[in-house]
């Protein structure tokens, strides 16, 4: 399947500083929990544990499919459909 | 009679006559927002804006609280102080421009720290409180005095071209901690000094929050409860991006809530909430 | 040395330090935004931001042009003003704030109406302009005056709580007159004093307005050209809208251009462009 | 077909003051030429001339269909599709 995959609020730096990544995942279907490992895999270039923690992202990340926070789509059991645009945006502190 | 707030008098309504016209906010909203109070925690690149314009637009009694004193390198964003306020306490430099800008409205400067000791005898002589601050331990408590004293929350932040807005604990939404139940790694958290920021971001994003004040005073139109908007100013792109609902298992907004009091945030946090965060940090 | 404009000082750097240090933004950067100048065409509630912002930003020569004077009823949405303004030209009070905020920025004050036989003059001795006015006819010739000396357009409206925020005539984009061939009818034209605005509309669309100017200027990101950002602050929303490209038979950007010179937009549009639009307009 | 229409930028002040409108119109396929009659007849409450002119809609409005300019559409000869989200925004001008 094809995904729209983002990182912003500075979490693109863990990823070659590259905020877009339009990926082809190679699964007839899969769940965000497992995607997260294939990003781990396949996308991340440093410091995997300022990405992911204890399974999940770490705090202060939020996840958004298609525009909605993920808590409202199942989490980690969500089951990733082709063309969905996921967003992990580290949240912001500054002022 | 210029002292009651229940009524307009012909200043006022001569002054905030382009306002008072639209159906939106019409007498009654212009009402509302002069006997409103709001506490801006933070004159800096976001408390700028938000104090011009909740001046401009007549809130009745604004408090504006910071404990740093205003600094060269701060006027690319801090577009309320002026280059002879370097040196004063922020929280004075803008209560003087606020006063100058409109006599009309009451200004309380609070140039003091953020703290335990004084969140929640501070937030309970406010209506709406408005969080303008740059770290990350200020914004639990914050967030955590506010639902303890359950005020609206409008909520900020800005780093480099990119900036959030939201609203909390506001219309039965969410609250931070409903969103952000454990603190950041301390490594992962940038502030402006360190990561750098176009001043007119947290100009865009200060407006922005300034709208959701003047809309929830008012009583008027649709606030962020639940909603969060992402801005990126290099795209330049505008996402609004639907929240999760109140979390009813929240430690502090919750049904049967753990934190009933304030805590101590620089150890929840690790990472101290007065100090700027470390120089190490990448995100 | 301080007069330089190809490099920058010590007070620039250590001022600057926060954009500075952004990759967005660099030291290449900051060097071209000193080296910009930029004409602001209204001193009111969108030049107000625009302009502290673009000081804050270090551009290095400002023109601010309005010819009306500071009034209390303005102050809600025009927050360079202060009280003690009114009564002032706009262009000197705005001038001044400019100043007291940034001593490295060069302020030329225009007071003067924008008008057919100054505008082409006005526009040539300025790097990328802003139009921050509230009228069709001045809108024109603005556009016109853009197009026929080449420079960048970045505008925007705003009106009740709705905005809109575009760039013209830039990276081979369209322009005004490519959108909007013919003006609209006058009685469907209103201005904020009969339809009213809340201040921090224009506040929001301003500081996107002096964003998109500041990203010319130093050459980063992705302008607006081809692209209208909507902003409804009652939902809120943000909308951004792909454009039609440059029409090829556009009156004055085209490929065989009819408008080769300025006319008169006062009867092009149907009404005085220095007049408040008539009191039966309704939208 | 199910259709979204929007009026804004003060245009809703013709439309009962209503700026979204979820409509059904009876019609297998129609170009947006024909809608704007259908709108006219259907949802336009005051002064037609303030909102079209010369068979199409007068200067100073904008149609967007699905956020895109409708020049880029094919203007009044677009077909407009089952659940198009059409908007009519007037220019604003005030500053
Ligand atoms: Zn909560
Ligand atoms: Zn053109």
């Amino acid at each position: 399947m094809r995904l729209s995959i983002e990182f912003s609020g500075g979490l693109e730096l863990l990823f070659g500083k590259k905020k877009q990544h339009s990926v082809e995942v190679d699964k007839k279907e899969i769940v965000l929990r497992d995607l997260l490992q294939w990003i781990k895999e396949n996308l991340l270039k440093e410091r995997p544990e300022l990405f992911l923690s204890q399974q999940t992202v770490r705090p202060g990340i939020l996840v958004l499919i298609n525009d909605c926070d993920w808590e409202l789509m199942g989490g980690l059991d969500y089951k990733v459909e082709d063309k969905d645009e996921l967003v992990f945006i580290s949240t912001l502190h500054g002022g | 009679d210029s002292s009651s707030v229940d009524t307009l008098n012909n200043a006022e309504i001569s002054r905030y006559g382009r306002q008072l016209i639209m159906p939106e906010i019409g007498m009654q909203g212009q009402k509302k927002i002069k006997k409103s109070s709001v506490l801006i925690i933070g004159a800096g690149g976001l408390g700028s804006p938000v104090s011009l314009y909740l001046a401009g637009a007549g809130i009745g009694r604004i408090g504006i609280l910071d404990f740093d004193t205003v600094e060269a390198s701060n006027l690319h964003r801090q577009v309320i102080h002026k280059e002879s306020s370097v040196g004063i306490p922020k929280a004075i430099s803008a209560g003087r421009a606020i006063r100058e800008f409109n006599s009309l409205v009451k200004v309380e400067e609070h140039v003091t720290a953020f703290t335990t000791d004084n969140a929640l005898g501070l937030v309970s002589r406010y209506d709406i409180i408005v969080d303008a601050t740059d770290n990350v331990a200020t914004r639990y408590l914050i967030n955590d005095a506010c639902v303890l004293s359950n005020k609206p929350l409008v909520s900020a932040a800005a780093l480099r071209m990119d900036g959030q807005v939201t609203v909390y604990h506001h219309n039965g939404g969410p609250c931070y901690r409903c969103l952000y139940p454990s603190p950041p790694p301390a490594e992962t958290v940038t502030d402006c000094s360190n990561g750098g920021v176009l001043g007119v971001v947290p100009g865009i994003v200060g407006c922005i929050q300034a709208l959701e004040v003047i809309k929830i005073a008012a009583g008027t139109g649709e606030s962020m409860s639940q909603k969060l908007l992402l801005f990126d100013g290099m795209s330049p792109r505008y996402t609004m991006v639907k929240l999760r609902p109140r979390n009813k298992e929240c430690a502090v907004c919750g049904d049967s809530p753990s934190v009933t009091g304030l805590i101590d945030y620089k150890s929840f946090c690790g990472s101290s909430y007065d100090d700027k965060p470390c120089t190490r940090s990448i995100l």
